[in-house]
């Protein structure tokens, strides 16, 4: 059994992430671009006299398959190396996986993390 | 005697004209969102390739054969540059130099080609590609021809017109009546015609690639060397002065836009800078050979600021100009038209002329207009009638790239598709 | 403890999402690009002759986080607010999550939210 | 109840992936761009003689809503056709889903499917 | 004495088709996989790079220096534009007009450039690159050198050639031989020797940016005035016919392509347009200066609708000619050459010149396509043999560009990557 | 009399010229990352419009008009194109052949443009937009009209100055000098005095869009032929040698750079490509008019390699010059100017012609540097001090287009956002 941790993070803060769940020993992750909608304001863009309001911010999620007991160090971690203390950090949380299989392989469980 | 000079200059500025018309179609593209620009581009690719193909059978005929009443041209006089077409142009009465006439056919259908596509941007998004190739055959027909013909054709609008007061005869260089306040008037009454695009004025339409923009209002300007300094049909001081007057007047328009938002706005904007360049190349069109480097500076610096005021009044008004084709070429074009009143370095009110010479370019930019707003609406109105213009909403909102020319303009990663079938 | 309702909408949609969600006491919210597959039919696109069928369409994901009490109505909310009536409308899931970290604070649970 | 099957493959997989779910019977998915850091090695890039480790490669993310009882089987339809293999071939994990909704009629559970 | 103008046209005309090169790079970038843009584009820029190189070297030499049997002059006769190199081109007997050599030298340069570099469309995604420059080196000076020299050198192919039939001499205005059909033949026989892509005919290989093919047929079009204009050698009505017949019959190939997909396939695309403008300009390449511009327009329209047919056929034989080079050159370079048979104004079957002129352009033609064959084909082989031509199907899968380039055309988001290492 | 031939070709090479700038836009814009590309854009068009208007104003009387001590004209002699101003330009004495004045004005006006906007390229991604263009104004007034004055005006660094050796005089075909190594020293100047970007060195700021870098050097390289060709003020041999060498040094210069990245890194890139195309132009552009082709091709070569391995030393030194300004031009621009010592074909080293030309070449160029440096070093400092250089930080991590211009570059589908306001 294992866990799925999700980090909605800043997209400047992602190397940092990559670096600090190197050193904690993950050894995989999958990333991908989203925008996150929150309390950290958007911007204004004006073209030709036309105001817009884009409300919407650049993030990045970090998906990361951990085993039960690592999930809370993995969250700790995320969080850690995350943090910048301006609002629009985002968030972290924790999904439980009932299954997880390595296409490599067609192995199952912790193993195939 | 053959003026290779001359001749190799009105080469170049046709090659330039008409490398103005794929400028327009990036300069317009970026403007539009993602899902369109390709409909865009092919609005001004489709205005080549029906006014390239006219242009040689009628349209030459309709701009310079014998006149019909100072109104058009005889399609029939020179019908496929045969009949009474002239092979020499000659450029110097007292030195015969001549270059040949063939090398101006080039030259002026590349003037037509360009502005028919300059009213595609008042439609964007939204109407059928079939519409708009008949409405770019029969619109350079019956408005740009006459047109042509009227300023330049030795028409009603030209100095063996009418409308000559005194020393002040009508002032048009390089086509702010024949081309831009055409093209702006055109666009206005098209884009009350067609109707507004679905969420207009709520709904975000931000350009998608403001770098195509600037692509395509540098291509412009590059080309717009030839659209003036062409137009002094000779390599000769006139055109110098064209040229520099050129870039001097658009410089200018720059900083007018530029400084207009920054201060209304808060920002500089790049779009800005693109749409400064094309005001003041605008503007400047008709006056680049009658006023001196500082009337320049002038006509661009305020044409700047009055068409970034300008784009907005869409959006007072509720006409869906989408690409502001008033806003841009009505406006700037007028204003450059009715500058030369003031800035004529020969006539102008501020050289001593008096205001016979404002008379006389307020007087052509009417004329121009009703002649332009009256067939427009006409030929629009027949089009709406008989094929329709618009697409449908489901096509509009799920993108006219798609629903019509059956193309997206980008690969994108998880686009999953496999060859189904081929024709051969 | 609290929930991930995860929307997969039509991306003219994402405006009304939005506003309904805010309006229903939402404050934040991760929007990502996604593509659909499903009964919506895709389109075919040719190019010189050559004829593609493209089977996916695009499609927006929205991620709400909240509390476990919230989660029914959110759904109801996003339904609500993406549904048009035509084919390809969307779907709708929720998946229970164990933790939630605000990455700013650090804080944990549905303060985080 | 229902399940969330999602697949982190190679892109060039997808198209196979998309056929082997169709024939396996399921009716719908929902796919992503992302990038994965994980065994497979990343590239390097030069630009003007600066050396830039790309360490993130290219995925593509498949989700997939079924009923419980089809999970399985769908986790291993998944893996079969991403499998080439190759380091790099990625993970398919199975998450519990409380509620499903289809937007189109409001229908909840898996007549949403 | 010097005349100016034609010099300056000349000046212009070189320019303009070295701008061709760039613009074929976009037309053909954008017509790829975004993974392999770059390679793309480094194809034609590698040809400009070696090309350039070698054309002042012995290029120039092998195309006009003194003739070796008809077939190609001789390299060290003006070596390095050394040896018997004349500075002065006489443009008028009578008159004595002349023009510098070396703006001549520049002009033909660029033609050799183009050349090359169409080809490499026949090739896209899946060839090594040191393996395209060393073929690109060896083919300008096996192939294009002299068939330039038989056609335009005053070599076999020439009108002091043997296949003149009384009035009727062989007629290549600006390259329907040399260039396109030569080209178009190359670009054959090569993706038969290097093979099909992965995934050709079943995977989804969609251009991954139409705005950048649009640009590249822009550009493409704008130089090719420089191309067909230039090939007048003149400012005169020499190069404003053909620069109006080049304008025309683009138009009309545009429609004609346009056309024949809207019937077909139910959609005009914009590759339509874009590939229409490349068949039109292909066409009337040999022809510009010898037909009307009616002429012109059909010669334009019958060259976009064959292409747009013609463009299917690898799929139903079986090559992987990726961008159809041999659909669009080598069907339109044969068509227009072919054509002149029946349109040229003088001797053309259709203005009462009875069939030599057709026989020769078909004469002319057939040798231009045996002679490429076979040397391609022998290169092609010599460079397959030793070098190898293709990339591990590893790197062809996950771009080329990175795999040879080390690069990726666009910058993602999520990127992730540091800068490990500088050398400097 | 007014030769037609030379001043078309004088128009055209000034309408290519204006054109490298918007060429530069791209080239640079390709570049940086994709949060910054319009303010890099944005650093051209301000230049343009700046220096566009600011030119007919004092800079053509600052570098032409009657000198201040060898140093500068006379900014009142002819400001507004008045006073002394002389319409005609005499281009041989004997025939007395005139070209309009005023199209060197046009002309000149291009050259000092793109200057200012080369140096923009040093302090990408940055600077606050205001600064840039009191910086672009008071520069090019204080350091590019002077440079001109001395080197083309008759000033200090002319033929006309002390500089001159025996046989040997300054040579500065069109702008080693005044254009590159002013350019490129300006650059190192004003890369120390703003400072580095935040994550200079260690985060990655790889291009955005290499197509757009291809893009930039092809339109440079075809504003080019006009920036050398036109240097040769007419349309005769040595324009033509002008052209020719321009295109073969710039083509090995692509070899010289491909050849040193696949040696030292592995691969040849499409950067490195477009990098050699502008190193390669750098080099010739002194030398363009006396070195013959064989010599062009040392020139380019030679400037390719150096330029790939200078473009390394900003990391070992630590100065951000962002997109190697100094690496290309100043180094290329150098190796140019020093390389008409050896290879000038009248009085070069290599030609028998003694180390005068050397010498005389090696001393202007460090008096340009010396020069620039010092002139650029002020005005730096003084910008620094009052309007200050640099955005907030947070402007430079979340992109300055949006800081500063309020614009993103590119839509993107996400994008959720609304018209809240519009101004009118
Ligand atoms: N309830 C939520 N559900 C999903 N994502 C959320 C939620 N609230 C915030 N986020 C994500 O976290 C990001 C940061 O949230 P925000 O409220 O701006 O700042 P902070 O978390 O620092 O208070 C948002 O941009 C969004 O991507
Ligand atoms: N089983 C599924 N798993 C994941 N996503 C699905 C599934 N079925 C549908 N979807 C998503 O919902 C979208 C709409 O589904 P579709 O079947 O086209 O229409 P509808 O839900 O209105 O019947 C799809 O494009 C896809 O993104
Ligand atoms: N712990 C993990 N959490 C989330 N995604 C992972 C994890 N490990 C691997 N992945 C994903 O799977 C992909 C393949 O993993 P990798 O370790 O490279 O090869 P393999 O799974 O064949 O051993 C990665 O690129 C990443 O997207």
């Amino acid at each position: 059994m294992s866990k799925l941790v999700t980090g909605v993070i800043q997209p400047h803060r992602l190397d940092d992430v990559k670096s600090a769940l190197e050193a904690a020993g993950v050894r995989g992750m999958t990333v991908s671009e989203a925008s996150g909608y929150g309390r950290q304001k958007g911007h204004t863009e004006v073209y030709r006299g036309a105001e817009y309001t884009v409300d919407l911010v650049p993030k990045v999620r970090v998906e990361v398959l951990v085993a039960d007991e690592d999930a809370a160090a993995v969250v700790d971690v995320v969080v850690g190396a995350a943090q910048t203390g301006k609002i629009g950090d985002g968030k972290v949380w924790v999904v439980h996986v009932e299954d997880v299989a390595r296409v490599r392989t067609g192995e199952h469980g912790d193993s195939a993390l | 005697m053959l003026d290779t000079g001359v001749t190799a200059w009105m080469l170049v500025s046709a090659s330039l004209v008409l490398l103005m018309t794929p400028g327009l179609a990036f300069f317009y593209g970026g403007m539009v969102r993602g899902k369109s620009v390709l409909n865009m581009m092919m609005m001004s690719f489709g205005a080549i390739a029906v006014v390239g193909v006219i242009y040689v059978l009628w349209g030459w005929s309709m701009s310079y054969g014998s006149s019909v009443g100072g109104i058009f041209g005889n399609p029939f006089d020179q019908f496929g540059l045969g009949g009474s077409f002239d092979p020499v142009t000659v450029l110097n009465e007292d030195t015969g130099a001549f270059m040949p006439t063939i090398v101006d056919v080039g030259f002026q259908a590349t003037f037509a080609i360009i502005t028919v596509a300059l009213v595609s941007g008042a439609i964007a998004d939204r109407v059928k590609f079939g519409s708009w190739m008949v409405f770019a055959a029969v619109w350079v027909t019956l408005s740009y021809f006459p047109l042509a013909h009227m300023v330049w054709g030795g028409g009603l609008l030209s100095d063996e017109g009418p409308f000559v007061f005194g020393d002040a005869a009508p002032i048009d260089f390089a086509g702010g009546t024949v081309v831009h306040i055409n093209a702006g008037v055109a666009a206005l009454v098209l884009a009350l015609v067609v109707g507004k695009r679905k969420g207009f004025g709520t709904e975000p339409m931000r350009p998608h690639n403001l770098p195509f923009v600037m692509l395509g209002a540098a291509l412009l300007w590059f080309g717009w060397f030839g659209f003036n300094g062409g137009s002094a049909y000779g390599a000769d001081e006139a055109a110098g002065l064209a040229w520099v007057n050129t870039t001097t007047a658009t410089a200018a328009a720059i900083l007018g836009w530029l400084l207009t938002e920054k201060i209304r706005d808060g920002h500089a904007t790049s779009l800005g800078a693109a749409s400064g360049v094309v005001a003041g190349l605008v503007a400047i069109t008709p006056a680049a050979g009658d006023v001196s480097p500082l009337g320049a500076i002038v006509v661009g610096a305020v044409a700047g600021a009055l068409s970034a005021l300008a784009v907005g009044l869409k959006y007072r008004f509720g006409y869906d100009d989408s690409l502001d084709v008033v806003g841009v070429h009505l406006v700037a074009g007028l204003w450059g038209t009715v500058a030369l009143g003031f800035l004529a370095t020969e006539t102008g009110l501020f050289y001593g002329g008096g205001l016979a010479q404002l008379g006389v370019q307020v007087v052509i930019a009417l004329v121009a207009i009703a002649f332009s707003a009256v067939v427009t609406l006409v030929v629009a109105l027949a089009v709406k009638a008989t094929l329709g213009w618009r697409v449908t909403e489901e096509s509009e909102v799920g993108g006219i790239d798609l629903a019509v020319h059956g193309e997206t303009a980008y690969e994108t990663i998880a686009q999953g598709s496999v060859i189904k079938e081929v024709r051969a």
